[in-house]
Formats: C-alpha cells, structure tokens, sequence
C-alpha cells in the first residue's frame, strides 16, 4: 500500500529514540519497513494490538492509539510518506484519543468516546476472527489435493429420437386424395350435395307469386334436402342468397324476429301494383 | 487347559503376530482395496498393476486387491473392469441408457409415407408395383423402409406372380395405433364420401401436376386446400 | 394342502403379484441404487436429486436410493457426499498421497483473496462495502474477478438498500471444493455467530471511512454497467 519509501532512506545512526530497548526500537523499525505489506491502517492496528499480548476483548484502545500515532510519528521522523488513509486514521485516532481522555462534554453530540473505542475493538476482532476463518476454510481437505474427482467422467450424450404420427382421418384422407385422383374432371365439380343460389332463384322466382303471406325461407327448399344435413346446408345457404338477391331486386321483403329467429319472406305488395 | 487348546491358543498367537508382521508391511488388504478402488475412480487412465502397486505402500498386492474390490462391484452400477492390461472402472452396461438424454421429437408422418400406408392398409396384401400403380408415383425406398421400422406395416407372402414379388401388410401395431380392430374396418371409398372426406375438388388447374414424386412429401399445402371445408 | 400351507401360499401369491406391480411402476429399489451408482460414478459434478430422477425410469425415489448408496460406501475408498442439494462420488481424503498424479495445481490464491472468500462464505449474502468494511482495504477489483472466474463466488440479489449494490455468494463449486455439504458448516461458523462478529455492525457515527474511494470509483462504474438489469 502506498507508502512511498525505499529502505536506503533509513538512517539507523540518526535513532534517538534511547527510551526504547533496541528490541522494542528493532520492531518498530521491522514494522516501518514492512508498511508496504500491511493491507491498509485496520491491519496495522492488528498488528500492533499484538504487542499489548493480551486477548483482543481486552485490548486498551487508548493505547493502541498512541502506538499508531507513535507509529505515524516516527515514519515521519524517518521521512517515509505515508498513504493518506493512514493519516486519516491517525487524524481519527488522536480525536479519539482526546475523547478517552477529556471528561465528556454534554453539550457535544455523536456517539461517546467509549462508543467509538468499543467499535474499533469490535473491528479488529472481526477482521481477527474472519483471518482464523480462512485459516481454518484453507486447512480444510480441498479437492483436487486431498480428495478427487472422477478422473473419466462420462458426458452424457444427447440422443435425439424422432417418432413419427399420423391420425386415422390422415390415412384416410391420403387414401381418398389417390383415390379420387382419376375422378377429376377439370372444372366440373361433384354436384351431388350442392345447391346453388342460382338454382335456389329459380325456384323461388317460381313460387313467391304463390306465397301471400309471411313464409318461412325453409319453405322453399327443394323437396327431400331438408333431412340430409349437408344438403339442408347447402340448401339453406343458397335459400338466402337467393333471397337477399330478390329482396334487393325489390321482389320480396325479409323479415327475422331476433336473432337465430326464422327468417320470413313475404312478396313485395307495391311491386304487383306499381 | 487341554493339550490341543493349548495348541489352539499358541496357533492364535502366532497368526496375530504374523498379521502384526504384515501390517508392519504392509496395510491390511481391505486397505489396500480402499486404495485400488480410489486410484481407478480418479485416474483419467485405466491403471496396470505396476501403476497402482508404484502408488502404493512398499509390499502392497494390487492384484490381490483387485480380485476383492472386483467382487465388491459384482452386479453394481459400476464394474471393475479390464482394459487390455490394465484396470478401470466403468458404467455397467445394463446402465448405458442413463447416460443418454434422449430428446423426442414427434414429426407428422410425410404425406408419401401416409398415402403408402393406406394403399397398403386398404389394399393389402399388396406390391410395390401396385403401390406405385395406385398412387401414380415410384415409392422410394426410404418411405417403405420407415413404414417397416415404424413397425407398422411389415411382408407378407410372396405373391405367386412371375418375379415372386413380396408383398406388404399392415400390422397389429399398425392397428393398435389407429384404434382399428381390423384392416377390414377401415371405411370404403362410398363412406368416405359419405362422411365428405371425398367432397373435395383438386385445386384449380393443379391436374397435370398431381403426379408427382416422394420429393414433394413435406409439402402439406396441397393436402391443406383440398380438404379445407 | 393345510389351512394355513393354503393361506401362506395365497400371501406368497398376494406378495408376487404386488411385487410386480411395483415393477411395472418403478424398478426395485436396489435397482435404483445401482443407477445412481452409475450416474455419480459418470460425472465430475455434483447432480441434484431432480438431475438424477430426471435420467431415470418414471417413478424412481433418488433421495431413497442415495440414502442407501451414502451408506453403502461408508468406509471405502470413494465416498458419496452432499454438495449443496447436489451428491457426487469423491475419493476419500486420507488417500490423497496416493493421487500425486492427478493433484490440480490450485492458483494460489492471495491474502486478499482468501480473506475476501473466507468473508463473502461467513457472510453471505455480502456487499463490496462490508467486505472493505471488515477489511479495512478497498477491494480490488482484481480479487473479485480471480474469485468470480474461479466459480468459488457468484453474484447474488441485489441488496434492497440505496444504491441497490450485488451482493456475492459462494457457489456450489466452492462447497464442492472443500468438502462441504453446506455454507452452515463452514469451520467454527456457529462460534462466530454467537459472538456477535457475523453481525453488520455500523459504526458509531464519525468513523472515518477506511475504505479511500479513488480508482476505484471508475471500477465500480464498470461493474455497475455489467449487472445493470
């Protein structure tokens, strides 16, 4: 992490701080030296909560705050420039060192000194504990180390099936197209069960002379098409047509009581007098 | 204490030493089976004996191990088995199905299948050549062949013709599949009509062309107009 | 014929007829047991019960089957473990010594990374911020991508909080990767929880922000852009 610094600027000579025994003042310096491999000031103030040996529940915050300012000091002392989250925790951790230390001023809002010193405790035993998580995640059998795939899976392999249908109106269908093949005539249709609309207007042109009053047009089928359905269909179709067809001649008027009523037909009076 | 338990006893003690012997040798063979049975799971290769014995404990057998740990896999999903001359494991093969994923894909039958089909159901016995007469086309092979396969027609006796050509009948399948009791039931050409699968008419001007060959079996438009009603 | 010889044999016959018709609905247990056998032993990745029932003949229980496989390889040199909701067969790990040969060489993986991982597991469903949060560092984007292409870590919903951030999970592979049947039986998980340290603690108000946003800005733009939905 950013701190700037080779280990040639260090003056081991120039040294003053004598309080020190050389091996606190050799870790330190180790510790200076190392910056580069600590991952950022939570880890720094890990590492230094360490040397207060005593388990991390009962770490003095305040003293960890004068161990990094200490810290911080003396990479300036040695000219070391220091990443600016570094500096931001120390400009943090002297505002929580003077909060420990003063008597709490009521007339201050936010969380109390002790609040944020057990918060910071609570993050270094978090960031301590998710570090013995990974250790034990890592000491854990892995595989490809300690257990083992197959060595020859088997793909499965896709197969595609194809089944073919057919419905009995299919068969019987392909049978009736090859059969009827050589009973087509060009342009002559199988007139058996078809009445025409012209048929149907030559019929009624016949009979509406007769028909006084309202009749019903079912009346005007061809006799014996009324019982097979496929030509009372035909027959009713071509019924109506034709009927429309003579009403719009102004022969006949039409008439339905609703819908899917019988329709009547009755001759057009004015037409016999005009 | 008898004389011959006495013997007894001192036989005992003497396997249990030679026992302690070897598993100063070399692991027990139920260990050893332990450890054939990993290796052939996790080798990409089939493992000869001097493979697994060079992986193993100094003094292991692998064949030993090998006869156990075949035996242990005996009417398994998997077996132990050999590989020229060297071992693995692999799919039983009564099992080789699970290790396909078929996909079924249904595909309407092509209207020359269909049409090959019928002559055959109402005509039956019949010939190719009779086939070919009635529809107007050469059948191709392809389509008589998955009528066969489909199992739903299959060869009936030779008919007693110059050349002997076979013959083609419908089968029980056929009739199953169709909800027929018998060929016999299929409706005639006048029921046909009768019911208006006849009242049709060929497109308009669609006459020379009718006859045309199997190629045209994807075509379902023709078959689409004629009978719209 | 006694009373009874009758009625034994009538049970007998009951049992049979029974029997068969269990067999025409799904094969016999064993049988179903042989083929998950089959199928665990054909694949290198875990596969579900849903998987498993899939490839078999309708009808089949694979839970049941498994129950009575994990059983029978207790012990051996393979066993079947649970992956997630998903069973594989892996070779036991006191007989890793005998795989040098097949041994994958991990990517070794760096502080930040195993911290990262060993963070999104305990944690999980986690955000970037909580994992920089508990870490004191920014991430980079580096870690993620390794962990991402490695399938230890996936993207999971989104967090219903401002900014709507993803949030990471661990994968299938990562249970698979170090013998867990589940993220609950992660080491030492329960110990943590009660402590209190898989809380998402804020912080009191005017902590600094451990985490410089800088160049990672533009990273978290990118990233924005790749999961916007």
């Amino acid at each position: 992490m950013g701190a700037g610094m080779a280990e040639d600027e260090f003056d081991f000579e120039e040294d003053k701080q004598e309080e020190q025994s050389v091996a606190e003042r050799m870790a330190a310096e180790a510790l200076i030296v190392d910056v580069d491999g600590f991952e950022g000031p939570l880890d720094l103030l890990l590492m230094l909560s360490r040397t207060q040996k005593v388990d991390l529940r009962k770490i003095s915050i305040l003293q960890l705050a004068e161990q990094y300012l200490a810290f911080v000091e003396k990479a300036k002392a040695l000219r070391i420039e220091l990443a600016a989250d570094y500096l931001v925790m120390a400009a943090w951790l002297a505002f929580l060192k003077s909060r420990l230390l003063l008597p709490p001023d009521p007339t201050e809002e936010g969380p109390s000194g002790e609040e944020l010193a057990a918060h910071l405790a609570f993050q270094l035993e978090r960031l301590q504990a998710m570090r013995d998580a990974a250790a034990k995640l890592m000491a854990r059998d892995q595989m490809g180390k300690d257990f083992f795939v197959r060595g020859l899976p088997e793909g499965v392999e896709r197969v595609k099936r194809v089944t073919y249908t057919a419905t009995l109106l299919d068969l019987m269908q392909g049978y009736a197209r090859i059969r009827t093949k050589d009973e087509f005539r060009p342009f002559v249709m199988d007139r058996d069960s078809v009445y025409t609309m012209e048929q149907a207007l030559e019929r009624m042109r016949g009979l509406i002379g007769f028909a006084g009053t309202w009749t019903d047009i079912s009346s005007y089928f061809p006799s014996g098409w009324e019982n097979d359905p496929v030509k009372r269909r035909s027959a009713t179709a071509a019924t109506f047509a034709a009927s429309l067809e003579l009403a719009k001649e102004g022969k006949v008027i039409l008439r339905q009581g609703g819908t899917f009523e019988p329709i009547e037909l009755r001759r057009r009076e004015d037409e016999r007098n005009g | 204490m008898s004389a011959m338990a006495e013997e007894i006893a001192e036989q005992q003690a003497e396997q249990g030493a030679q026992q302690e012997e070897s598993l100063f040798e070399a692991p027990p063979i139920g260990e050893q089976e332990r450890m054939v049975e990993a290796m052939l799971f996790a080798s990409a290769e089939p493992l000869s004996v001097k493979e697994l014995e060079g992986r193993m404990p100094h003094g292991c057998d692998a064949s030993e191990a090998l006869v156990h740990l075949r035996k242990r896999y005996e009417g398994r999903g998997v077996r132990v088995v050999k590989v020229g001359d060297a071992w693995a494991i692999r799919t039983a093969p009564d099992l080789g199905f699970l290790m396909q994923k078929e996909t079924v894909e249904v595909r309407k039958l092509s209207r020359a299948a269909i049409e090959t089909l019928a002559i055959i159901a109402y005509h039956q016995p019949t010939t190719r050549a009779e086939i070919e007469e009635i529809r107007g086309v050469s059948v191709s092979r392809g389509t008589v062949d998955q009528l066969l396969e489909m199992e739903w027609i299959r060869f009936g006796r030779r008919r007693m013709t110059p050349g002997r050509p076979v013959t083609f009948v419908v089968t029980q399948e056929f009739l199953d599949h169709f909800g027929l009791e018998n060929a016999r039931d299929l409706p005639g050409l006048k029921e046909l009509r009768s019911a208006g699968l006849l009242d049709n008419r060929p497109p308009p001007g669609a006459m020379p062309t009718l006859v045309e060959g199997d190629e045209e079996e994807d075509e379902e438009i023709g078959q689409g107009e004629m009978f719209e009603d």
